[in-house]
C-alpha cells in the first residue's frame, strides 16, 4: 500500500518509544508508523488500546488529558481510515459514535435537566480506564521483570523422589479362623465323600448296579444279592451298600421300574422287575 | 488465593494428641524439613511437612530457625504462599545459563491479563475486558491456566454467577512472591484508586463490542462488574 | 576450544592467567558453588564448576568450606565419583519414604486354608484340597508363607513324600494363641452358634485320607503341633 495517510501526527509505532528529536528521521519514522497503524489496525488491542497510545501523545499525566482533544483525535482517526477506504472493526466505530456524543456534550453548555451522568463524569471515567489500563501495562511489565524461576532463580535440579511403599496388612481374627473351620464343618455333614471314601457305597453307585442288573431278576430277588463284591461282609461297608442298594430300589420302584416286597416287619426285602405289561 | 494465613500449627487432625514419643529436639526438626524441601522441587506446605514428620514435630517453627541459616546463601528458603521451597539466591542468576529453562512465549494479551488477574483478583473476565477495553479470547485465559499461573475461583453471587479468577501458588512460585500481596506496586496502586471497583455510571461505559470468533455467552458489558467478594 | 586466546578475563575457562578482576571473596565462590551444585540435574566436577564460575575461583577450596557448613544437616555434600552432588543426609531417608498400610481382608479361600492347617497340622495341600472339596491355589498358599502365618513342616513319609503345612508363631501371635491346641474345639464352636447343632460329622475325627505308614489317629486339635525342627 503506497497510500499515504497524511498528517495523523499523533500515530506513533512504538507505543512506548518516546518522541524523536531530529525532524527528518522522526517524519519518516512517523509516516512508516502511520502506515503502519492504518493498515493494520488489528494491531492494536483495541479502541481503548488505541486511544491510550493517542493520549499518550498529549506528553501529559494521564489524568490530565485533554479528554475533549482526545476525542478529536480519536475522530480525525477515524475520518482518515474512511478516506482510505479502510474497514474498521465495529468496536472502533462505536467507540467513535461516543467519543462524538462525548465532544458534543463537553462542547456545548450543561444542561440542568439532562439525565444521567455529566459530561465531565464521563470523561473522567474515560481517563480513568485509560490511567488503568496504563498501570496495568507497567504492572505487567514489573511482573515480567521479576526473578522468575527457571530464569533467574531455580529449583533443585536433582529433586530426590519420595519412594512410596505400600504395605497390605491383612485382617482376620480368631472369629474370621472359627466362622472358616465352622463353614467347613457344615458342609462336610452334607458331603460324606469328604472322609473315608472307602467305606461309602453311594446312591449314585447303587443305581448304576441296579439298574443294570434288574433286568435279569425277573423273580423276586433279595436285596443282599444285590450288593457289590466287598461290600457283603459285615461292618460300615455293607451297612452303606445296604442302605446305598435300598435307596436306589426306591428311586426306581418311584420311577416304576421295580417292585419291592417285604413279607412284615425287618423281613429280607425283595425286589423285581417290574413285568412290561402292567406298564402304561 | 483464598487464605494466605499461616503459621498453622501442625494440622491437629494428622497428629495424634498425646505422642507416645516426645518429639525430636527442635535442631533434629530443622534437619528433617531441611531435608524434606531440598529433596522436593515443588514447594511444600507445612502441613505437607508435619505429614512427613514424626507425631509431635513443629514444622512452623523448625522452618524459622532454617530459614535464617540460609539467609544470605547461595540457595535461600522461600516463602511461596502456605508453602515452602529451596530456591538459588536470585543474584546467582548469572552463573545459571544452562539451568535456563525455554520459557514459553506469552503474548502481549496473555501477561496484561495475568497481570490484571494478579492485582485485582478474585476477577471475572467481563471485568478484566472491562480494563483492557477489549474482549479477552478464550484461548489467553486457557494459556494461563495450562501453565497453572491462574485457576477458577469462587463464583460471583451476582446474577449469572460468573466464574471468577485467581493467580495460584505456581505463578507466586515462578515471580518469586510470598503472597499476591507482594505484587511490586501493589500499595501504589491501590493508593492511586486504580483497583478500585469504581462503577462506571450508566452511559459512561466506554463500549467494548465482543470478539466475532467467540462462543460464549459474552454480552457485552456485564452488569455484575464490580462487585466485591 | 583448541586455541587459548585470553584477553577476555571472564571467559578464560581453563587458564585463570592473571584475571582482570581479583577472584571474588571464598565465601561468595561458597554461595556459587552451592547455587549450581543444587540446581544442576547431574553432580559436577571441580571442573565443571571452575568453567561456571568467573575467571581465579577456586571451586576445590569453596568446596571444602561448603561441605564443612553442610556437615551433620538435612542435606550433604556428597562425593560421587570426581564430582559433588547434594544428597539427602542417609539418616533422613526415613522421610523420603511414604508407606501407605492397606487394610484387607484374607479371602476366603486363604481363611479356610490357614484354618485348616491350624486345626490339622501337619497337613499336606492334598489333604487341604480334600477338606475344602476344592483345589487350593499355590497363590493362597504362598500367601500365607508370605505372611508368615504357615510354614513348611516335616515331609510325611508316603509315597511321593508330600510337603506338610503347619502355623508359625507369628499366627499364634496375631490371633493371641500360646498354641494351635488353644484353638476352640468342635463343640466350642457350636456353642458359639457357629456350627449348626446337628449332630456333627465325626469327620474331626476320621484320617481325611487312610494313611498307613502314619499312625496318625488324628485326634481334634493335634497333639503333634510344632514339630521340633
Amino acid at each position: 500500500m503506497a497510500k499515504s495517510p497524511g498528517n495523523i501526527s499523533y500515530l506513533k509505532a512504538v507505543p512506548d518509544e518516546p518522541a524523536g528529536d531530529e525532524f527528518d528521521a522522526n517524519a519518516i519514522l512517523q509516516r512508516r508508523a502511520d502506515e503502519a497503524l492504518i493498515i493494520d489496525v488489528d494491531g492494536y488491542e483495541g479502541p481503548l488500546d488505541l486511544l491510550l497510545t493517542m493520549a499518550r501523545t498529549q506528553k501529559v499525566d494521564l489524568m490530565k488529558i485533554s479528554v475533549l482533544h482526545l476525542a478529536e483525535q480519536y475522530l480525525e482517526f477515524v475520518e482518515q481510515a474512511r478516506a482510505l477506504r479502510i474497514e474498521l472493526a465495529a468496536d472502533y466505530l462505536v467507540m467513535a459514535a461516543w467519543l462524538a456524543f462525548l465532544k458534543s456534550r463537553l462542547l456545548l453548555p450543561p444542561d440542568p435537566e439532562a439525565e444521567g451522568p455529566s459530561a465531565e463524569d464521563m470523561a473522567a471515567h474515560l481517563a480513568f480506564q485509560l490511567e488503568r489500563l496504563q498501570a496495568m501495562r507497567q504492572a505487567a511489565a514489573r511482573l515480567m521483570g521479576r526473578d522468575r524461576l527457571g530464569i533467574n532463580r531455580f529449583q533443585r535440579g536433582a529433586p530426590e523422589s519420595i519412594a512410596r511403599k505400600r504395605r497390605t496388612q491383612w485382617q482376620a481374627g480368631l472369629i474370621d479362623l472359627m466362622r472358616a473351620y465352622a463353614r467347613l464343618k457344615t458342609k462336610d455333614e452334607f458331603r460324606p465323600y469328604a472322609f473315608d471314601r472307602q467305606d461309602v457305597y453311594t446312591m449314585e453307585q447303587a443305581l448304576d448296579r441296579l439298574r443294570h442288573l434288574i433286568g435279569f431278576a425277573g423273580e423276586w430277588t433279595q436285596l443282599v444279592d444285590f450288593l457289590p463284591d466287598g461290600w457283603e461282609g459285615q461292618g460300615k461297608r455293607r451297612r452303606s451298600a445296604t442302605a446305598a442298594t435300598f435307596a436306589a430300589s426306591l428311586e426306581l420302584a418311584r420311577q416304576g421300574r421295580l417292585e419291592i416286597r417285604q413279607a412284615e416287619s425287618f423281613a429280607p426285602i425283595s425286589f423285581r422287575m417290574k413285568p412290561t405289561t402292567e406298564r402304561k | 488465593m483464598t487464605d494466605l494465613t499461616h503459621n498453622d500449627p501442625p494440622e491437629a487432625d494428622d497428629q495424634p494428641t498425646a505422642p507416645a514419643f516426645p518429639p525430636p529436639p527442635i535442631e533434629e526438626q530443622e534437619r528433617m524439613v531441611e531435608a524434606l524441601l531440598f529433596a522436593s522441587a515443588q514447594p511444600m506446605s507445612v502441613r505437607d511437612l508435619s505429614t512427613r514428620m514424626p507425631a509431635g514435630c513443629d514444622p512452623a517453627e523448625a522452618l524459622v530457625g532454617l530459614r535464617r541459616r540460609y539467609e544470605g546463601r547461595g540457595v535461600s528458603l522461600e516463602r511461596i504462599g502456605d508453602a515452602y521451597a529451596f530456591r538459588t539466591a536470585s543474584d546467582m542468576s548469572f552463573l545459571m545459563q544452562t539451568e535456563t529453562v525455554e520459557q514459553r512465549r506469552l503474548s502481549r494479551a496473555a501477561i496484561e491479563t495475568l497481570a490484571i488477574i494478579a492485582y485485582h483478583q478474585p476477577v471475572t473476565r467481563a471485568e478484566i475486558e472491562e480494563i483492557r477495553g477489549v474482549a479477552v479470547s478464550r484461548g489467553t485465559l486457557d494459556q494461563l491456566i495450562e501453565m497453572e499461573w491462574v485457576r477458577v475461583g469462587r463464583r460471583r453471587m451476582t446474577p449469572g454467577r460468573p466464574a471468577t479468577f485467581v493467580v495460584t501458588e505456581t505463578f507466586l512460585d515462578h515471580f518469586g512472591l510470598e503472597s499476591a500481596r507482594d505484587l511490586p506496586g501493589l500499595s501504589e496502586l491501590r493508593a492511586a484508586g486504580l483497583l478500585e471497583s469504581r462503577p462506571p455510571a450508566e452511559g459512561l461505559m466506554v463500549p467494548l463490542t465482543p470478539q466475532p470468533d467467540e462462543d460464549d455467552e459474552f454480552s457485552g458489558p456485564a452488569d455484575d462488574l464490580f462487585e466485591d467478594e
